[in-house]
């Protein structure tokens, strides 16, 4: 056994002396922690790890940057004749990857693709393209979209992959379905998808935008699960950039191979309320359950540290942002919470049900949420759920209180309406608060920014003051990558953004 | 000059002496014994053992190393490692004992009826054990768990469902070999009821294999809890058991060892020490590899 | 060298637990040389595993504590206790064989006849061909009398009868014209009829080839048909010894008057049954005196307290109880 | 034998109906379905509703099996729910993966268990034999996830080495392959080792108290023919049952093992398809797996035969 031993390390050693021959190609090598999920359909995938290989393979008519501004990308320019009209001059000489030149046609079928209720697009919501009433192509190189009706934010939701512009001879040469196959006109093509193992896509020499061209041969996904083995490939060079977990941080402190780089995310974690059960229909109780929790603690915890305080329109939105600090109910203030409780009926608290699940900063939030809120009498039992169950209880809003991890998106149409508007799909709590529906009508009936903030900070306010929920922070995500990667600056617009960045080797 | 009329089977064999007590005799089997009463002992004794609230957090003491105030270390929500460990004695034997509780009842029952009518219903009895042996168990347990939901009973019911199959077919063959030896039929013609003369020959018979089976298949629940804990559908937190607080260490293994180092030292010597008594206690049991 | 073996304050050990426990207490025996020497008792007495003794082949956790057997081999004498592992292989099977009680289990179901019978002779003679081999083995089975020996050895140990069996792990034994057979119960597990058969076969091959048997019984009437000399074993001693006429006649000891009594017929008609009550005291549990004192219907006050020599009562017969002493003293 | 074999694998169809009814139950009590994977946070009731009719699910539910085993009969397990790839090549390529794996792994655990079986039964109780022991429950209990993540952390420290992090195929290239493979298959291995020692060493032990043994030995055989020739081969037909018992496990243990080495295995399509709600694939991974073990079975049964002349099938 011991000999066995032997040998085998020897052959290890042996390995490790010889140089792997990939090390030469312009090849960036990318460890990430979960598979592409179902595939690489822009239109009907909405699971994260598929984003990052779409990103590289479909563009938009328009991106937003950090600073939430549209900027340019299929659609070169664009003109809003009236509220509810939009015409795109798109950029010359957009290539699919068929080889084919995108033209108006394109963009039209896309949409339509998106609308037709068939596909089952996530973007047929009037969250991103849902509003379209009709597309035209004006000639081959201008677009005019019509809404049904005002949508404010339209522009900056066409950014999202959702509604990416995708090959109408790809999409009927597969049966209608882009899961497995590349309708794009990125900067890279699909590859090989080794499910479980790899996704590889390549350079595509006939990009439109010289700057946004391929900096690589081809980008190699990796799928390292876990944790501890992605640092291992990244310390070893079997990878050059990994999507770091905030616990390892400490450990790359002093490798002078490995640089840190993250950005602040446009993501919250926090507690979401039944607030038609009880006893959480009772504001108090509510306000009590904020005022019970060390929101400092809870990021010290669950988040090594590397979290802002935050409400669910996180500071990284900008202008849009109110600064919760200010809340009344962000202190904690265990005194006044158990007199709120008191006050409630509940002096001697109640007990209740904590769902938990998919992150482990998810479970670890409401590990420590059970601690604080034990200090207020509430007995929290913490259930820790898979992921099915999890999306169970959160479409079928059944549970008392969950803990949750929510995009706001670029848009407070996102962060405000989409979770707190009656009977939006992604209002788990069944909130229903008149002034909020209406303030969020309002802002996305006008495309006046000044009063757009003006309702949304209205609603926000109301909706913090309801204690509703008890938002705790919003994360930052973490990349380690070789001192060799340069130029890689993610964004919470972008993460996955690898044009210009180059590995110098 | 008194004659003794005793029966033939004499009152001094060896083979007669308290199994306990030949247990002890063999090394390994001390060993086995002393292992495990030395955990049994920390989960029954755990609020007496343990130093801190399993669940309390520290902010001030993230991840300390081992040392005089928290003896086994603390974990990144700066909770005693020491209290978990004792705590967590009691999570996984309990997962351990009612697991293969479930298995070796369910096991107990069906292998009498399969045995004991034969035909049909022990081919169907059989085909479904078979079935469920066939299926990995890891990925059975977890089926179970997803359908179930996970709560520590269900992770209990699970790993049992896993474990019956083998249960079944060691009381079935014991039940066929009772069945073809002769005090059957004797004791048939005396009018006893047949299912009765079953339960009383075979529950003896097969207590020897099924002992040795339970001690194994506890350590299997044990390291089965750990592995559905890594795969995320383990036992409840803040609850401690050894495999999902190995589980949880994962992260801060280079940083932290200790969080690595102690349950998995646990999880080796307690399944080492049940093994281990198991393999003696079959030894002790099983009359053909004595002399 | 007198006799063809001879087996001196053999003690042999067992381990329960820790401690260490006897199972055979002091044994002296003589085996002259052509002689078919008998050994009795009832099962635990220690015949067997003397017989595992002289070949090594005491299973685990038994030992050889103490004693010496030494043979008188081809090549001179021979003590078997001290011999390397490779030099006790040589006298295994070409000096010594034995056979066992079970024939349906003394052959590897695995293989057949044939192949085992090919390993007796290779094992000893290395270079030997296949076709004389073959040669060999079938005049074996013949002499052995095995009615159709070409398929016999294409055969596989369930394909056979016990007797059959029997018959072949004889003409395995004495494929190599062995000096000595062992012979552990060689009839118990077969039909009565065929019992008879085996010990005349075994009474014919021993005239012809000029081998000593020692056979081990736990049925006087087997000593009767086949032996001349004759040792009873009860507890791991031997209690009484002599020439079989001798045992017979003049029995002295009161467990072989049990015995005798509670012998089958070898023709099968059984008279009243009779057992000796009680059984053999198993090794690490015997009394300081007469180990029989506990079934001896004769049993005296002395006999619990002090153990009676083995004394010859008779030239040539030995025997081990006070009674005897009495009867020699009146 | 010929009979035989047909009526074993006739009792193969009531199995493989039985598992696909019972993974179609399960499938419809689990919680949260495919549709809410695919969908997360979007989903509203038109969108499910226009998935489920997409995917069949909107049909009976007797249809929905009926329909799926109709086509299965047929030998089409369907296309995946997620990525609308048919479910059988993609078992089979996963299968060729985790076979290799399980095939290194017991090869490892037989160089490892046989020979420190065979000893450990030879030298029964001895000092050699007690270690012997300990060393195999080792293997047995520490949770191999844990052993694999140690491993990794140890060879990235201590030698600066990964495994190759592409899976390259056995035929693609056969270096790299074993590269990736052997670190998993041994961590697989000295689990495995465990059980096959012990299996080892109790058979022989039952083998080496048999008559026959003695006989073998009186006849002045050479130890090494005594204990390769006749006991070892003897012992083999538990060893062997054990090895056709543990094809399950071990088609499943590797689940926890190729995760974290990022193995595109069996195991894992059968974890991705559960969590995922695939049912096509589910179910087309579990039949697999079920009738892979109903043939090893058939295959040791058979096997049995070539060792032990007393076994014969009419």
């Amino acid at each position: 056994m011991k000999k066995l031993f032997a040998v085998l390390l020897a052959m290890m050693m042996l390995l490790a002396l010889t140089p792997l021959s990939l090390a030469e190609e312009n090849v960036l090598r990318y460890g990430v922690d979960a598979d592409a999920a179902g595939g690489f359909d822009p239109h009907t995938i909405s699971a994260v790890a598929s984003m990052r290989m779409i990103g590289q393979m479909y563009n938009t008519l328009v991106d937003v940057d950090e600073n939430l501004n549209v900027i340019p990308e299929l659609a070169v320019s664009w003109e809003q004749p009236d509220d509810t009209t939009y015409i795109f001059h798109l950029a010359k000489g957009v290539k699919f990857h068929s080889g084919r030149t995108m033209t108006a046609q394109d963009v039209k079928y896309s949409f339509e693709r998106i609308l037709d209720p068939a596909t089952g697009a996530l973007g047929n919501s009037s969250s991103y393209a849902g509003d379209i009433d009709t597309v035209e192509a004006l000639d081959d190189e201008t677009v005019k979209i019509t809404l049904k009706n005002i949508n404010a934010p339209f522009l900056a939701n066409l950014s999202s992959s959702y509604c990416s512009i995708v090959d109408r001879d790809v999409v009927e040469k597969n049966g209608g379905s882009l899961l497995l196959a590349d309708g794009g006109t990125g900067p890279y093509t699909l590859g090989e998808w080794v499910p479980d193992n790899s996704i590889t896509v390549k350079a595509f020499p006939d990009y439109f935008d010289e700057a946004g061209k391929a900096t690589f041969d081809a980008i190699e996904f990796y799928v390292l699960t876990d944790a501890s083995a992605r640092l291992a490939a990244l310390r070893t060079g079997a990878v050059d950039l990994i999507v770091a977990d905030t616990a390892m941080l400490d450990l790359v402190e002093n490798d002078d191979s490995i640089q840190t780089i993250s950005y602040q995310s446009r993501n919250y974690t926090g507690l979401f309320l039944n607030v038609n059960r009880a006893p959480f229909d009772n504001p108090l109780v509510r306000q009590a359950i904020n005022l019970a929790l060390n929101r400092e603690e809870i990021i010290d915890f669950a988040f090594n540290g590397k979290a802002l305080v935050s409400g669910f329109v996180p500071a990284s939105l900008g202008h849009w942002a109110v600064d919760v600090t200010e809340n009344e109910y962000y202190t904690q203030n265990l005194e006044k919470a158990r007199q709120l409780m008191a006050e409630a009926g509940y002096a001697n608290g109640f007990e209740t049900e904590i769902i938990v699940g998919l992150l482990d900063s998810i479970r670890d939030t409401g590990l420590v949420v059970e601690q604080q809120l034990g200090e207020i009498g509430i007995k929290v039992n913490v259930q820790d759920v898979e992921r099915g169950q999890y999306l169970d209880a959160w479409n079928g809003h059944n549970f008392d209180i969950m803990v949750c991890q929510n995009g706001a998106g670029s848009d407070p149409s996102r962060a405000v309406a989409f979770f707190f508007k009656t009977g939006s799909s992604a209002n788990i709590q069944d909130y229903s608060n008149a002034r909020v529906d209406e303030l969020c009508e309002l802002a996305v009936a006008t495309t006046d920014t000044a009063k757009r903030e003006e309702y949304y900070k209205e609603a926000i306010n109301i909706i913090l003051n309801d204690c509703i929920v008890a938002i705790v922070a919003s994360p930052q995500e973490y990349f380690l990558a070789s001192t060799a990667l340069q130029g890689f600056a993610p964004s919470a617009s972008n993460a996955n953004n690898f044009s210009g960045v180059t590995l110098t080797r | 000059m008194k004659r003794k009329d005793r029966p033939v089977a004499g009152r001094a064999l060896p083979g007669n002496e308290s199994i306990l007590r030949q247990l002890w005799r063999d090394p390994m089997g001390r060993a086995g014994m002393i292992g495990v009463g030395l955990v049994i002992l920390m989960a029954l004794l755990a609020p007496w053992i343990a130093r801190f609230d399993v669940a309390k957090m520290n902010s001030k003491a993230k991840l300390a190393a081992p040392g005089a105030e928290f003896w086994f270390g603390t974990d990144h929500f700066g909770r005693d490692v020491f209290s978990r460990i004792v705590y967590g004695a009691r999570v996984s034997l309990e997962v351990g004992i009612v697991a293969v509780g479930i298995a070796a009842g369910f096991g107990y029952l069906l292998g009498m009826i399969a045995g004991f009518f034969e035909g049909r219903t022990e081919t169907l009895i059989m085909m479904v054990m078979d079935v469920i042996f066939a299926f990995p168990s890891i990925l059975l347990a977890l089926f179970i768990v997803s359908a179930l939901g996970t709560s520590i009973l269900n992770t209990m019911i699970a790993i049992g469902i896993v474990n019956i199959p083998v249960f079944t077919r060691t009381v079935r063959a014991s039940v066929k070999t009772v069945k073809s030896t002769d005090y059957i039929a004797n004791a048939r013609s005396i009018g006893l009821k047949k299912m009765k003369i079953l339960f009383r020959h075979v529950t003896p018979n097969v207590l020897a294999p099924f002992t040795v089976q339970a001690t194994l298949a506890l350590s299997g629940a044990i390291l089965t809890e750990a592995s559905m804990s890594f795969l995320g559908l383990g036992i409840q937190p803040p609850n401690p058991s050894w495999g999902s607080m190995l589980s949880d260490a994962r992260k801060y293994m280079e940083r932290a060892p200790w969080l690595v180092l102690f349950p998995a030292l646990f999880i080796i010597l307690t399944i080492l020490s049940f093994n281990i008594l198991g393999d003696s206690l079959r030894d002790v049991l099983d009359p053909k590899l004595k002399l | 060298m007198d006799h063809l073996l001879e087996i001196r304050n053999l003690k042999i050990t067992t381990l329960r637990g820790k401690d260490k426990v006897y199972l055979l207490d002091s044994v002296d025996l003589s085996i002259r040389k052509k002689c078919s020497f008998g050994v009795v008792g009832e099962s635990g007495c220690g015949k067997s595993i003397t017989a595992s003794a002289i070949l090594g082949l005491l299973p685990y956790p038994l030992r050889v504590a103490e004693g010496s057997i030494r043979f008188d081999s081809r090549d001179g004498e021979k003590e078997l206790l001290k011999l390397s592992r490779k030099e006790m292989r040589q006298v295994r099977g070409e000096e010594i064989s034995m056979i066992f009680q079970e024939p349906m289990t003394s052959l590897d179901p695995i293989f057949t006849v044939e192949m085992q019978m090919f390993e007796a002779l290779s094992f000893h003679h290395p270079g030997m061909g296949k076709g004389e081999m073959r040669e060999i083995a079938l005049e074996m089975l013949h002499r052995v009398n095995i009615p159709r020996p070409e398929q016999t050895l294409a055969s596989y140990a369930h394909q056979l009868s016990g007797g059959q069996l029997q018959r072949i792990m004889i003409a395995i034994a004495l494929i190599n014209n062995p000096r000595l057979l062992l012979a552990d119960e060689p009839t118990t597990a077969l039909d009565v009829t065929i019992q008879a058969q085996i010990l005349h076969l075994m009474n014919d091959l021993k005239e012809q080839r000029d081998t000593s048997i020692i056979m081990i019984t736990h049925d006087l009437g087997v000593i009767a048909e086949t032996c001349e000399e004759v040792a009873v074993f009860y507890a791991g001693q031997i209690v009484e010894q002599a020439q079989v006429v001798e045992l017979f006649t003049h029995t002295a000891h009161p467990y072989t008057k049990g015995l005798l009594r509670a012998v089958t017929s070898l023709g099968g008609a059984q008279r009243k049954l009779y057992t000796i009550p009680g059984i053999v005291p198993p090794g690490g549990q015997w009394s300081r005196g007469c180990r029989f004192a506990e079934r001896c219907e004769q049993c005296m006050e002395k006999c619990r307290e002090e153990m009676p020599a083995l004394r010859e009562i008779a030239p040539g017969h030995f025997c081990r109880c006070f009674l005897q002493d009495r009867e020699v003293e009146a | 034998m010929r009979d035989y074999i047909i009526r074993r694998l006739l009792t193969l169809i009531p199995i493989l109906i039985g598992v696909s009814i019972a993974i179609f139950v399960v499938m419809q009590l689990i919680p949260g379905d495919v549709v809410s994977g695919i969908l997360g946070i979007e989903e509203t009731p038109e969108l499910r509703a226009m998935w489920e009719a997409k995917l069949g699910l909107d049909k009976p539910l007797i249809q929905q099996y009926f329909s799926w085993i109709g086509r299965a009969v047929t030998g089409d397990f369907g296309e995946s729910f997620r990525t609308g790839a048919p479910v059988f090549p993609e078992i089979m390529n996963r299968f060729a993966i985790s076979a290799e794996l399980a095939i290194l792994a017991c090869i490892i655990a037989w160089i490892i268990a046989l020979p420190l079986g065979i000893l450990s039964s030879l030298k029964r109780n001895s000092f050699i034999d007690r270690i012997v022991r300990v060393v195999a429950l080792l293997g047995v209990s520490v949770p191999n996830f844990a052993s694999a993540t140690l491993l990794i952390l140890f060879f990235s420290k201590a030698f600066h080495y990964y495994t190759p992090v592409k899976y390259v195929g056995l035929f693609e290239n056969f270096g790299t392959n074993m590269e990736i493979m052997i670190l998993p298959a041994f961590i697989l291995g000295s689990v495995m080792a465990g059980s096959v020692m012990r299996m080892t060493r109790s058979s022989m032990l039952e083998v080496l108290r048999q008559d026959y043994i003695k006989a073998v030995r009186a006849k002045g055989s050479p130890e090494r023919v005594t204990i390769f020739r006749h006991a070892f081969r003897n012992s083999s037909i538990p060893i062997v049952t054990l090895i056709g018992m543990q094809i399950g496990a071990l088609m499943g243990g590797t689940v926890v093992i190729e995760q974290i080495f990022s193995i595109p295995g069996l195991g894992q399509f059968t974890l991705t398809g559960i969590s995922q709600r695939d049912f096509p694939v589910v179910q087309g991974c579990v039949l697999f797996i079920a009738f892979l073990y109903v043939m090893v079975n058939l295959l040791v049964d058979i096997l049995y035969t070539f060792i032990d002349p007393r076994i014969s099938y009419s």
